[in-house]
């Protein structure tokens, strides 16, 4: 019992690494055509971010529920039903984001629909074959959030300083850099923040693993 | 003749350069930075991609007619298109599956990697955008696959660069390697001007 | 009885790396006292805060990655030097200051620092400054006109004779106007006699070396002759590009930049060249009335390729070279036998 | 003329107040008793070339070019049917004479001995070599177109000329090379049967009051050296053999000078040794007169890639500091060259032990 709750905790936590220190986007580099092009709004960041959600998490389960099939079926087999399913679930994706700005996916064009054939899935979606359907969903979860988070800062700070504004909003800021909504700025935006972040991540570790030895010292002397 | 030869050839001169592929839509750009296999399987993965690049466009700009009549078409295309795509996949996996089982497992990956792609994508999408026929839209497909041919090229130049750059430790990388094709495609926006990315 | 270890040879060149750009200095002041002369004080101003914000941003990233500050290097000095030469002088301090700083930090400093760079900084600074304000970049005071050092500018600011090329049409401009610099353009890049008297300056001092200008010249100078992009003679058309084009000062000061220069010789006379015909092509069919920035940071990505291809050369020639040697000597020795 | 076009450095020379100055002698005690036995006439006229050899295996005489026994080496050149015997007092580096020197002032031993050197061998054509530099206007003494009726050849060009001096003399056919002073030697162990056991030394540096050439007994000390000469100042550093290849000599006062020694220099620690970062200028690539390029070698060396050295060509690296000597940025390139090609070695050795 104690071993189970023990493997529960320690899948929970895995996953969660996912958000900040293996960081889909930042970190692996994958599903960065939509993150480096498509985020120069907020709103396209947040338009993103759903249909991501929308595309990875089903598309985490059912090949997780593939994995029951027989050996027999072929891996390529597996594969393009999971395409299939993405490709099917971006109506939805698209009604939702309809409801939501009407000219979201006008703004987005082709990347709207590009993320259906995100690397993310494409690369874990063999992986998820292995694991539980309840794993695989909190794997899409963590990716997604993991996802948004990246594209959320890279095009909060990109509309900032391009148009001056934050979702919309007007902020305080004299100076707009237009040329930062463009796609060379995307690649060099999405590159300082990676190494922003990894300078954070090895901070952290060399923090904690100070502590971690403050720790055992004070034991040691008890 | 002439005429159709020279339109031919700027077209793909445009989709080469003007509308690189990676440079100004970053289509693809996760395959070129992280695929691994080195030089050799980024250039392999490069051709295999241009064929499929070039197979999907031609597909895309021989099936607009059908699905344009049909309502919501703007709804239905995109998975139209992802469908046309698997169907591909499905079809050459099981042909390889069964002539050279050898080689499609070691490069099953490189293939999904290459099907289920953005390039794949974006050369069906914009060959209906700019409103081709079968032709146009077949050099455009190839000029795609061709533009992250270039694109693999040139970075390979920027990996041998770097490699003795005393790069800071946050960069080493992916960082640098974004930071690096930023600045190609800066180079490029001068002969492109600011178009939006279709 | 040493602080240090001496290393051989004991006897060293004077001439150190301070040095080394200090000629740069040197050679670009007399552009600045042209601009200070066409445009007054704002000129000079402009100048100072792109160095000031280079300097700043460069020890700032120093701090950064942890290294110690050295302030004999000044090679940033170098790169903000350049960057407002090459705009009008009725440029906002903002486009300056946010161009130098965006070329220290993510292209200086991104790929590791001074003599490592794999771009350009200058180049790459001002490219950003024409994606975000062409407007502000290529509208231009006229000479002597005042301008006011601080503040809004209310002289009149239009376009020069290098918009009327990019237009495909012939400046109306007088010749001799043109060779002197008194005309619409960049403020401390218009005349082509002090640039020409800073490429021998730098040439004589040994800052640059003679090959990458040698080959980019004269592969311009032939193109402008041969093919003139507007309905004139060729010599009329050397004169119009060459007056109001960048690549004057960009041959001499952005391309002999030590940190991407090739470090071959060969290696620099095919680099000069291919910097010619992208800046050729660019100027044909880009999308802004002076591209060679944008020309050269494409260049700059073959820069360690060319050195590459120039060493395999050579090697295959040493190769050749003492194969042939050994067999002659071995058919002397045997012809004596 | 063809030195002319090759690459390299000009260097100031500075060699001028020890070469004006006439040769000393600095000897000890036993100077006078270091004969050899031998029943073999005092004459070189009535040696045969393989008495000659024999004189000079028992005379122990070391070629001050390589460290090389001269016997040795003559019987290499008799076997090989050289057609050009060379008297070498190429001094290309800046300071050292102690070939030039002994030469201009010792014209009769000098002629001498590299005829006797030719007899050794078998009769070829005689030379001697020295060192004309693109830069030695000021040098006040003038070169003398023959010693002793044996033609002087002036090697010509830029810095690095002693491992071109072959090229010159290529045309006649293979050739030796042999040290100035070890003739000088051979021709005082054929007419007096001394055994080597002097050296020339040439005393200069900037600390130096009065910079001379002297003939020293072997296992003198620098210490010594200077005390004859006379220090302007404390010396900063003290370099054995030439400024630009020497080593650099940490105790003085034990040190014993010998055969290879050519120099002992006693220089200034001028300047504070400022440390700039590589600005990748180049010019390391445009001297180097093997034609390599030392900034990329000194990159990879820093990275610790040794593997990609080969490529570049290392091992023909001949070790001549031009490139550290042109630096602007005072990397001491040529230093870790060496460094480098001695722990390729290593680990090549590492990798056969395996």
């Amino acid at each position: 019992m104690q071993q189970e709750q023990n493997s529960v905790k320690k899948n929970l936590r895995k996953e969660l690494d996912l958000i900040f220190v293996k960081n889909p986007v930042w970190v692996t580099g994958l599903a960065l055509a939509p993150a480096v092009v498509g985020s120069f709004t907020v709103k396209n960041g947040v338009g993103l971010s759903l249909v991501f959600g929308m595309v990875t998490i089903p598309v985490l389960v059912v090949s997780s529920f593939l994995g029951m099939l027989p050996k027999k079926v072929p891996q390529y087999a597996r594969t393009a039903i999971c395409a299939v399913v993405a490709a099917l679930m971006l109506i939805p994706a698209r009604l939702l984001a309809g409801g939501i700005a009407p000219n979201l996916f006008d703004s987005l064009g082709m990347y709207f629909s590009v993320v259906a054939l995100n690397t993310v899935w494409i690369v874990r979606a063999p992986l998820c074959q292995e694991k539980k359907p309840q794993w695989a969903l909190w794997e899409g979860v963590c990716q997604t959030v993991g996802f948004s988070i990246c594209v959320l800062v890279v095009s909060a700070l990109r509309e900032w300083l391009a148009y001056g504004t934050f979702g919309g909003n007007s902020t305080v800021l004299s100076v707009k850099f237009p040329a930062v909504a463009y796609a060379f700025a995307g690649f060099i935006t999405v590159g300082v923040t990676a190494a922003v972040l990894r300078w954070c991540v090895d901070r952290s570790r060399d923090v904690v693993a100070s502590v971690r030895r403050q720790q055992k010292k004070w034991r040691t002397q008890r | 003749m002439n005429n159709t030869l020279i339109g031919i050839f700027s077209l793909l001169l445009t989709a080469l350069v003007l509308q690189n592929a990676v440079f100004s839509r970053a289509l693809d750009i996760t395959s070129l930075l992280v695929l691994p296999g080195g030089r050799k399987g980024l250039r392999q993965f490069g051709l295999i991609l241009t064929g499929i690049t070039t197979a999907a466009a031609l597909f895309a700009a021989l099936l607009n007619p059908l699905i344009s009549q049909w309502e919501n078409v703007q709804y239905l295309r995109p998975v139209v298109y992802v469908l046309i795509l698997t169907l591909l996949y499905g079809i050459v996996c099981f042909l390889l599956n069964w002539k050279k089982r050898d080689w499609f497992h070691d490069h099953s990956m490189l293939l999904t990697m290459a099907f289920f792609n953005c390039a794949a994508y974006g050369a069906m999408a914009l060959t209906v955008y700019s409103g081709f026929h079968w032709l146009e839209s077949t050099v455009y497909g190839l000029g795609i696959g061709l533009s992250f041919l270039l694109a693999v090229f040139l970075l390979e130049q920027g990996r041998r660069c770097m490699s003795i750059c005393n790069i800071p430790k946050a960069f080493r990388g992916l960082p640098a390697e974004l930071v690096y094709v930023g600045l190609i495609s800066l180079s490029l926006y001068g002969l492109v001007g600011h178009q939006l990315a279709a | 009885m040493l602080q240090y270890e001496p290393k051989a040879p004991y006897v060293r060149n004077r001439d150190s790396a301070f040095t080394v750009m200090m000629d740069v200095v040197i050679a670009l002041l007399p552009l600045y006292f042209m601009a200070f002369y066409f445009y007054g004080l704002r000129a000079l101003m402009l100048g100072l805060a792109s160095v000031a914000a280079a300097v700043v941003s460069d020890f700032v990233c120093i701090l950064l990655e942890g290294k110690k500050p050295y302030f004999r290097d000044i090679s940033s000095v170098v790169t903000g030097m350049m960057l407002p030469l090459m705009m009008s002088a009725a440029t906002p301090y903002y486009v300056v200051v946010s161009a130098s700083v965006f070329a220290v930090v993510f292209v200086k400093h991104v790929f590791g620092g001074v003599g490592q760079s794999a771009f350009n900084p200058a180049a790459a600074g001002f490219a950003f400054a024409v994606a975000c304000w062409p407007v502000q970049v290529f509208s231009y005071p006229a000479p002597f006109s005042s301008l006011e050092p601080f503040g809004t500018i209310s002289a009149g600011l239009s376009s020069g004779p290098a918009w009327n090329l990019f237009q495909g049409g012939v400046p109306a401009n007088d010749i001799l106007d043109l060779l002197l610099g008194r005309f619409l353009g960049p403020m401390g890049l218009t005349n082509i006699l002090v640039l020409a008297t800073c490429l021998f300056y730098l040439l004589f001092r040994g800052a640059i070396s003679w090959q990458a200008p040698a080959a980019f010249f004269g592969i311009m100078v032939l193109a402008m002759l041969l093919f003139p992009r507007i309905p004139e003679s060729g010599p009329m058309s050397l004169v119009y590009e060459a007056t109001t084009g960048m690549w004057v000062f960009g041959g001499i000061f952005m391309l002999n930049e030590p940190g991407t220069l090739p470090k071959r010789s060969s290696s620099r006379l095919a680099y000069g060249a291919l910097a010619a015909v992208f800046t050729i092509l660019f100027q044909r069919f880009g999308r802004a009335e002076q591209t060679f920035a944008f020309a050269l940071l494409l260049t700059n990505v073959f820069s360690f390729t060319l050195d590459r291809y120039s060493e395999r050369l050579l090697r295959r020639l040493r190769r050749v070279y003492l194969a042939t040697r050994t067999k002659l000597s071995e058919k002397k020795s045997a012809q004596r036998a | 003329m063809s030195g002319n076009f090759t690459r390299g450095i000009i260097l100031e020379q500075r060699k001028e107040p020890a070469l004006r100055r006439k040769l000393r002698t600095f000897l000890n005690a036993n100077y006078a008793g270091m004969l050899f036995e031998s029943d073999l006439p005092y004459d070189g006229a009535a040696l045969s070339g393989k008495q000659i050899i024999e004189i000079a295996r028992l005379a122990r005489i070391v070629d001050e070019r390589d460290g090389l026994f001269l016997h040795e080496k003559l019987e290499k050149a008799r076997r090989m049917n050289v057609k050009v015997v060379v008297g070498d007092a190429i001094d290309d580096e800046p300071y050292v004479s102690s070939q030039l020197n002994p030469l201009l002032f010792l014209k009769k031993e000098a002629g001498g001995g590299l005829r006797l050197a030719a007899k050794a061998v078998g009769n070829p054509k005689i030379y001697f070599a020295i060192y004309k530099n693109l830069s030695d206007l000021d040098l006040k003494t003038k070169l003398p177109k023959d010693i002793d009726g044996v033609e002087i050849r002036r090697i010509h060009g830029r810095y690095p000329a002693e491992f071109r001096t072959m090229d010159d003399f290529d045309s006649h056919g293979p050739a030796v090379l042999i040290g100035v002073c070890s003739l000088i030697h051979l021709y005082r162990a054929v007419y007096e049967h001394r055994i080597q056991s002097t050296c020339f030394v040439t005393v200069a540096g900037i600390c130096v009051a009065n910079p001379t050439n002297l003939e020293v007994s072997i296992g003198m000390t620098p210490t010594q050296l200077f005390e004859r000469c006379g220090l302007a100042e404390e010396p900063g550093y003290v370099v054995i053999g030439g400024s630009m290849t020497g080593a650099i000599c940490e105790d003085p006062d034990s040190y014993l000078v010998g055969t290879m020694s050519r120099a002992v220099l006693a220089l200034r620690d001028e300047e504070k040794k400022r440390r700039y970062q590589c600005i990748g200028c180049g010019r390391c690539a445009e001297v180097c007169p093997e034609n390599l390029t030392p900034f990329y070698i000194n990159r990879y060396i820093e990275l610790g890639k040794y593997e990609t050295l080969s490529f570049y060509d290392i091992h023909r690296c001949i070790g001549c500091g031009t490139c550290s000597y042109i630096c602007p940025s005072k990397i001491d390139i040529a230093e870790n060259i060496k460094l480098a090609k001695i722990e390729m070695k290593r680990r090549r050795h590492e990798k056969e032990g395996d």
